[in-house]
C-alpha cells in the first residue's frame, strides 16, 4: 500500500506538471584548486614567462614592453577586476547564483561572483542573442550558454582589452571565448577556450578545477582609483623600449629552460618540440623557487 | 590561420544569433541607445552622437555627404522634435560631410534656427575652396568659437565642448554630455584604427595626448574601473575610460619608441624598418583601414621632428 | 524665512573669526533644520552655521559639511527622512568650525560597516589645520580623539569618484578663502557646493590667517563660473549651494565676482596712492554694496583685502 | 472507493517509473548499455595534448626538488628531494613517470580503439604504454599490480550531483541529465612518479578520471580528462588536474617511443 500511494504521489505529479529541467545546477561556493601552475596563479607569474600560450609577434613585444610600474602609475588600471576568461584561474574564491523565470521557474541566467574587484558575471541561459558589434564592452564580456547533455557551453563576446597572463601578455578586445562548464560530484571543471585574432596564432585552451566548498563569506573588495592626477607635459605611461627589458632571461636562467620555449608560440607547445628545442643556456643544481607550493595543500612560497 | 580563427569566431557568434550585427553593410545606419539622452548613430561615416530631449536635437558630426538624407530619416525615426544643434568634432568629410545636405532638408525654423557649432579652425577651413573651385555655400559653422570651452544648456543638461590643441587637427572639439555623462570625442579616439593625425592641418602628436589625458580626465568610471561616463568615438564601438587608456598608452608607447629612434639620429625610413608599432598593428590597423601602420609612424615622426 | 535664516548664518560666521574651530556656546535648542529639494539627487540643509549638502541615491548618502556638534541628531533625522541609505562620505569644504563642527558626532552616530565604510574627505590643509599644534606650542588634537577629523584627506588639484550615479568631482581651489578650500561639482544632478568662497548675503570672509587672499577668492569664484552652465536667459541651470545662504545659480555668482573685483579695484587704486589701511577704511570702498552685503562685516573685508593685497 | 483511487494512482505510477528511468539510464528500462553500444561519443583516434598549462613541469624534466602545485606530504618530500634517474635505471624502472597517474600529462599522442565491444585501448607513443578500460562492470581480479593497473570504466549514468535520487512532495522523479562523460576508476597501481623527477605515488592510490568530450565553434574535436589521484601515502588532499587532448586527422605523428627516466 505504502509503495503505491509514494509512486502514485510521483505519477500524479508527472501527470500534472511541466518536465523537469535536466541540468547540472553549478550554484554555491567553490575554492579554486592550483594543482596546475600554481607559481603563476597565486603569488603571480614570472617576467618574460610566455610558455603555454600561442602568442604572436605582437603579444609577445607587449609583453616585452610590460613595465608592472603601470598598474601603480596609470590610475585606469588600479581597480580592473580580471577578464572573465582569466578570473576563472584568479585566485580568488567562486560563488555562483541561478536566476529563474518567476513563472516558469526556467532557469534564465547564472551569475558568478569573485572576491577580486568584486568581480560579477552573467551567463544567459535564455537564448538572448548577443549585443551588436559597435556596442560597450566590459570586463566580464556578454556571455550566453547552452546545454550539452551534463556540459554546459558557453560563449562570450564583447570583453575589454585584458591580459592573458599577467605579465603584460595581452588578450584583445576582439577575442571571442568558448567555455564548456561540467561538474563531477564535488568537482567542477571549467575549460576555457580564448580565439584571439589579434594575439594569439591558434586557441588557447586552459582547464581549471573548483571545488565545492559551501558556506563561505565572499566579501566584496571596495577600491577607489586614486584621483587621476592630470598628466605632466609628455605622458608617461611606463614601459620597457624594445630591446631593454632586463629581465626576459630569468626565468630560462632559474628554472634551466631554453630561452626559445620561454618565448611562447604554438610550435613550443607541440610534444615533438621536445626533440628541437635545443639546450638551456644554464641549469641549476636543484630546484630554488616555488619548489613546495601546495605542500600539505598549503600556501605558495618562493622558499 | 588568422582567417580560420576569424571563421570560428564568426560561427560562434552566429551560433548565440548575433549574425545581424555581423554582417551588416557598411551603408546601413544602426542607432545605438547610450545613456541618459544619448544615442549613437553607425555607418554614416563617422559615428553620429545624437542627444534627444524635450527641446529638440542636438547632434555631433553628420557623417558623409551621401548619407545625409538617410541620417535624417534615421533622427525622425527618433523623434518629430526639431535639429536644433550640430556641432562639429573636426573638419574631415566623414564629420562635416552631411552639414550640407542636413541644412537643406532640415525646415527653416525662426523660433529654434539650426545652429552649426564648430572650432574656428573648422570654418576657416570648410571655405576654402573645394578642389573642383566651388566652395560650400550651406551647412557652415554658423557658430563657431574661438576660446578654449563652449557651454550651453540643451534638453535639460549642460553640453560642455571643449578645444583640444593641435590633437588630430587644429579645430578638434570633445564634447561632453553633463547630464547623461557622456563624452563625444571625435576622431581623436577611435578604439580600432590608429588615430590619423593630420599634420598638415594642424594635427600634433603631442596634441593627441594632451587631448586623450584630457578626456581621460572628463570620464568617471563606476566600481572596478567599468561603466560611469562612456565614450563616443569618432570611429568603431561605444567604449568606456579604460578603453581610452589602452589607445592613449599606445599612443604614448609608439611616441616613446619613435622619439628613441630619432634621438638615436635613425631616419624615417630605418625607423619604419624598425617596426614601431609591430605589437598594435593585428589591433589597430585592419585591411583596408584608412590608416596604415607606416602612414602612423611618419604622422608621429613629422610631428616630433617638425615636419622634417 | 531663508533671509533670517542667511542673516542669522552670517552672524554666526562673523562671531567664528575669533574661535574658528571650537564649539561656540550658543544654544541651539530651538534651532530648526530647514530642507530645501535643489535638483535631482541634491538636497540642502541648513540649521545653524554653514549650508549642509546632502547627495542621496541607489549607493547611499553623501554630506557636504556637518555644522555644529549639537545639531547632529536634528540633521540625522532630517537625513534620514530623505534616504535610509548608509552615509559613505562626508566631504568638508573648508576647516572653519561651522562647517566640520559636527564630524565626530556624525562619525559617532553613523553606524560602523566595514563593507561601507564610511569616507571623510577634506584637502590635506584642512587635516593639516586641525591636527596642528596650538598656540606656544599646546600639541594639536590627534585624530585618535577625533574620529571625525578628516583622514581621506586629498592633495591633488582635485579628486574625481562616482557614487549614487554620477561622477562627483571635488576642485582644491588654492588660497582662496582659507588654504582648504574645496569646491564640489555634482555633474549628473547638476549642482555645484562652493564652501564659503560664495556667501550672497555677506562679504567673502578671507581668512588670511588660513592662507586665504583675494585674489585667490577672485580665482575660484571665476572658477565656479566655469563650472556653471545656465539654461535659457541666464538663469537655472546648474545650481549653486553657498558655504552660508539661500540656493543660487550661475548669475548670482557673477554678481558676487563682479563686487568682490570691484572692491578690490578700488583697495588696490587706495593703496597705490599710498593711503593707510584706516584711510582706506575710512574712505568706505564697499559702501555701495554694505546694504547688500552687511555693513557688519565691511570692515573686516576690506581689511583682508588691504592684507591679502599690500602683504602688510 | 479507495480502490478506484489507488487504480488512478497506479495508472499514474507507470510514466512515472518509465520517464525516471529513461532519464537515469539512457535506455527505456533496464541498465543502460555500456561498452561501444552505449558510448554517447566517441573518443576513439588518434589525439595529441598541447602543452597549454603546467609547461614548465611536462615539457621537461623538472630540475630535482620542484614538487610546486603537487599537495605532497612529508613522506613525498623525502622522496622527491632522493630522486636519482640511475637508480631507476639500474632497477630497470624508467616507466615510473609513465603510469597510469602520471602517462596522461607526459607530452605525447594517444591512439584510442575498441579492442572488443566491452574495452576501450589507449595506447600512448611516449613510453608505449597500453591502458585497457573494461565496461565489463565487474570488480577487478585480484592481479600483479601494473604500471597501468586496472581501470573499470562506465559511461556515467547520471550527472545529478549528491541528493537523493528519490521522489517526493513537490519534485519531480530526477531526470538526470544525459551524461557524455566516460569515468574511470583505477587501482592495483605499481609505485611510480606523477612527474619525472620523482614526485611519488604509491601503491595504495586510485586514480579516478572523467573524460569530456567538446568541440570549438570550428568544429575541431577535443577531450579534457579531469584525474583526480588519491594517495593517502603522498598526498594531503587529492591532485586533482585536467588535461586537454586535440583530435588529429591521423596516425602520421604517432610516434612509439620508450619510456626515459631523465
Amino acid at each position: 500500500m505504502k509503495i503505491f500511494k509514494q509512486i502514485g504521489i510521483a505519477g500524479l505529479l508527472v501527470l500534472t506538471s511541466v518536465p523537469g529541467y535536466s541540468e547540472i545546477d553549478f550554484t554555491g561556493s567553490w575554492t579554486p584548486l592550483f594543482h596546475e601552475d600554481y607559481p603563476e596563479r597565486f603569488p603571480g607569474p614570472e617576467l618574460g614567462d610566455y610558455m603555454g600560450i600561442p602568442v604572436n609577434a605582437a603579444g609577445r613585444l607587449r609583453g616585452d614592453s610590460y613595465d608592472a610600474d603601470r598598474i601603480s602609475m596609470v590610475s585606469q588600471y588600479e581597480c580592473r577586476p580580471h577578464g572573465s576568461d582569466y578570473n576563472m584561474r584568479g585566485s580568488a574564491n567562486l560563488r555562483i547564483s541561478r536566476d529563474l523565470d518567476p513563472v516558469t521557474q526556467a532557469p534564465v541566467a547564472f551569475h558568478t561572483f569573485i572576491g577580486f574587484q568584486s568581480a560579477q558575471r552573467t551567463i544567459w541561459l535564455d537564448g538572448r542573442p548577443h549585443p551588436p558589434e559597435y556596442a560597450d564592452h566590459s570586463w566580464a564580456g556578454f556571455s550566453t550558454g547552452v546545454w550539452d547533455g551534463n556540459m554546459l557551453n558557453i560563449t562570450t563576446t564583447h570583453l575589454k582589452e585584458y591580459y592573458i597572463r599577467r605579465n603584460g601578455v595581452p588578450r584583445s578586445d576582439q577575442a571571442v571565448v568558448t567555455e564548456h562548464w561540467t561538474r563531477h560530484g564535488n568537482y567542477l571543471t571549467v575549460i576555457v577556450v580564448i580565439n584571439d585574432p589579434v594575439f594569439l596564432t591558434e586557441p588557447l585552451v586552459r582547464s581549471e578545477n573548483w571545488i565545492y566548498d559551501p558556506g563561505q563569506e565572499i566579501l566584496p573588495s571596495n577600491c577607489e582609483p586614486a584621483p587621476e592626477v592630470p598628466n605632466p607635459p609628455g605622458v608617461i605611461t611606463p614601459h620597457h623600449l624594445p630591446g631593454t627589458n632586463p629581465f626576459l632571461h630569468e626565468v630560462a636562467d632559474w628554472y634551466g629552460i631554453p630561452y626559445d620555449a620561454v618565448r611562447g608560440g604554438a610550435e613550443t607547445m607541440r610534444p615533438e618540440y621536445r626533440k628541437v628545442m635545443g639546450k638551456p643556456e644554464h641549469v641549476p643544481e636543484k630546484c630554488e623557487r616555488y619548489c613546495d607550493c601546495g605542500k600539505d595543500a598549503g600556501a605558495c612560497n618562493l622558499h | 590561420m588568422q582567417s580560420t580563427i576569424k571563421r570560428a569566431i564568426w560561427v560562434a557568434v552566429a551560433a548565440v544569433g548575433a549574425l545581424s550585427a555581423q554582417q551588416a553593410p557598411p551603408a546601413e545606419l544602426h542607432v545605438l541607445p547610450v545613456q541618459g539622452n544619448i544615442y549613437m548613430l553607425v555607418g554614416a561615416g563617422g559615428n553620429i552622437t545624437l542627444q534627444i530631449g524635450k527641446q529638440g536635437v542636438l547632434m555631433v558630426d553628420t557623417g558623409l555627404a551621401a548619407n545625409a538624407a538617410a541620417v535624417y530619416a534615421e533622427v525622425k525615426k527618433l523623434t518629430n522634435l526639431p535639429i536644433r544643434y550640430i556641432i562639429n568634432t573636426h573638419v574631415h568629410p566623414d564629420h562635416v560631410g552631411g552639414n550640407e545636405g542636413l541644412a537643406k532638408l532640415i525646415p527653416p525654423n525662426r523660433a529654434q534656427p539650426l545652429s552649426i557649432i564648430a572650432n574656428e579652425n573648422v570654418l576657416n577651413r570648410m571655405i576654402k575652396p573645394r578642389p573642383d573651385g566651388t566652395t560650400q555655400q550651406f551647412g557652415l559653422p554658423t557658430d563657431e568659437y574661438y576660446l578654449p570651452f563652449k557651454a550651453l544648456n540643451y534638453n535639460g543638461e549642460a553640453v560642455i565642448i571643449y578645444h583640444e590643441l593641435n590633437a588630430h587637427t587644429d579645430g578638434d572639439s570633445v564634447i561632453l554630455f553633463r547630464g547623461s555623462d557622456v563624452v563625444s570625442t571625435g576622431d581623436i579616439f577611435t578604439p580600432d584604427a590608429y588615430p590619423f593625425i593630420d599634420v598638415a592641418q594642424g594635427g600634433s602628436v603631442e596634441g593627441e595626448l594632451k587631448a586623450l589625458t584630457h578626456i581621460l580626465e572628463l570620464t568617471v568610471p563606476a566600481k572596478t574601473e567599468e561603466g560611469g561616463t562612456l565614450v563616443i568615438p569618432g570611429h568603431g564601438r561605444l567604449c568606456e575610460e579604460t578603453d581610452v587608456a589602452e589607445f592613449r598608452d599606445m599612443m604614448a608607447i609608439v611616441r616613446d619608441r619613435i622619439q628613441d629612434g630619432i634621438k638615436k639620429k635613425k631616419t624615417l625610413a630605418q625607423i619604419k624598418a624598425d617596426k614601431p608599432t609591430l605589437d598594435y598593428d593585428t589591433e589597430y590597423y585592419r585591411q583596408g583601414a584608412f590608416v596604415t601602420p607606416d602612414m602612423f609612424v611618419e604622422a608621429v615622426y613629422k610631428s616630433l621632428t617638425g615636419g622634417k | 524665512m531663508k533671509w533670517r535664516a542667511a542673516i542669522l548664518a552670517a552672524g554666526v560666521c562673523g562671531w567664528l573669526v575669533s574661535a574658528a574651530g571650537q564649539q561656540p556656546q550658543q544654544n541651539f535648542d530651538n534651532v530648526k533644520i530647514q530642507v530645501t529639494p535643489v535638483q535631482k539627487n541634491i538636497y540642502m540643509l541648513f540649521g545653524a552655521g554653514g549650508n549642509v549638502t546632502v547627495q542621496g541615491g541607489k549607493d547611499g548618502v553623501l554630506l557636504i559639511d556637518t555644522e555644529f556638534e549639537p545639531l547632529v541628531p536634528k540633521l540625522m533625522a532630517e537625513i534620514k527622512k530623505l534616504s535610509d541609505g548608509p552615509i559613505q562620505y562626508i566631504i568638508n569644504t573648508h576647516v572653519h568650525g561651522d562647517h566640520v563642527g559636527g564630524n565626530d558626532a556624525f562619525y559617532k552616530l553613523i553606524p560602523k560597516n566595514p563593507q561601507l565604510p564610511l569616507n571623510i574627505i577634506a584637502h590635506a590643509n584642512v587635516l593639516n589645520r586641525l591636527t596642528a599644534p596650538g598656540p606656544n606650542g599646546a600639541p594639536g588634537t590627534s585624530t585618535a580623539e577625533h574620529p571625525g577629523f578628516p583622514e581621506d584627506e586629498y592633495d591633488t588639484p582635485y579628486k574625481d569618484f562616482y557614487y549614487n550615479g554620477e561622477p562627483i568631482f571635488i576642485y582644491h581651489e588654492p588660497n582662496a578663502h582659507t588654504d582648504g578650500d574645496s569646491v564640489i561639482l555634482f555633474r549628473g544632478s547638476d549642482v555645484v557646493t562652493t564652501g564659503d568662497i560664495f556667501t550672497p548675503d555677506s562679504y567673502p570672509f578671507i581668512d588670511i590667517a588660513r592662507g586665504g587672499s583675494v585674489k585667490g577668492e577672485i580665482d575660484a569664484l571665476d572658477h565656479i563660473l566655469e563650472l556653471t552652465v545656465p539654461a535659457d536667459h541666464q538663469e537655472g541651470g546648474t545650481y549653486v549651494i553657498p558655504g552660508h545662504g539661500r540656493v543660487c545659480d550661475e548669475a548670482d555668482v557673477v554678481e558676487f565676482r563682479d563686487m568682490v573685483v570691484i572692491v578690490k579695484d578700488r583697495v588696490q587704486d587706495l593703496i597705490k596712492k599710498g593711503k593707510t589701511l584706516d584711510q582706506v577704511k575710512a574712505s568706505k570702498p564697499t559702501e555701495d554694496y554694505d546694504t547688500e552685503y552687511g555693513a557688519n562685516g565691511a570692515d573686516r573685508f576690506v581689511e583682508a583685502v588691504y592684507k591679502s593685497l599690500s602683504g602688510k | 472507493m479507495r480502490r478506484i483511487l489507488f487504480a488512478i494512482l497506479i495508472v499514474g505510477a507507470v510514466p512515472a517509473l518509465t520517464f525516471a528511468q529513461g532519464g537515469r539510464g539512457g535506455g527505456r528500462g533496464g541498465p543502460p548499455p555500456q561498452g561501444k553500444a552505449g558510448a554517447p561519443v566517441d573518443l576513439s583516434g588518434y589525439w595529441v595534448s598541447p602543452i597549454f598549462e603546467d609547461y614548465r613541469w611536462r615539457m621537461f624534466t623538472p630540475l630535482k626538488g620542484d614538487a610546486a602545485s603537487v599537495p605532497i606530504n612529508d613522506a613525498a618530500r623525502k622522496i622527491v628531494d632522493a630522486w636519482d634517474p640511475a637508480k631507476d635505471e639500474a632497477a630497470g624502472e624508467q616507466c615510473k613517470a609513465y603510469g597510469a597517474a602520471g602517462i596522461m600529462r607526459v607530452p605525447g599522442r594517444l591512439h584510442i580503439t575498441w579492442q572488443d565491444d566491452n574495452t576501450l585501448k589507449i595506447e600512448t607513443d611516449a613510453g608505449t604504454q597500453t591502458r585497457l578500460f573494461h565496461f565489463t562492470g565487474q570488480a577487478p581480479k585480484e592481479g600483479e599490480p601494473s604500471w597501468q593497473g586496472y581501470s573499470a570504466a562506465k559511461w556515467e549514468v547520471t550527472a545529478l550531483p549528491g541528493g537523493p535520487a528519490g521522489v517526493g512532495l513537490g519534485m519531480l522523479p530526477r531526470q538526470g541529465t544525459k551524461s557524455r562523460t566516460l569515468d574511470v576508476v583505477t587501482t592495483q597501481l605499481r609505485p611510480g612518479y606523477l612527474r619525472k623527477n620523482g614526485v611519488p605515488y604509491g601503491a595504495n592510490t586510485t586514480l579516478t578520471e572523467y573524460y569530456d568530450h567538446w568541440s570549438e565553434p570550428s568544429g575541431q574535436e577535443w577531450f579534457t580528462v579531469t584525474t583526480v589521484v588519491t594517495d593517502p601515502e603522498y598526498l594531503a588532499i587529492p591532485f586533482v588536474t585536467t588535461t586537454d587532448f586535440k583530435k588529429e586527422p591521423d596516425g602520421s605523428k604517432f610516434n612509439p617511443r620508450p619510456c626515459t627516466a631523465r
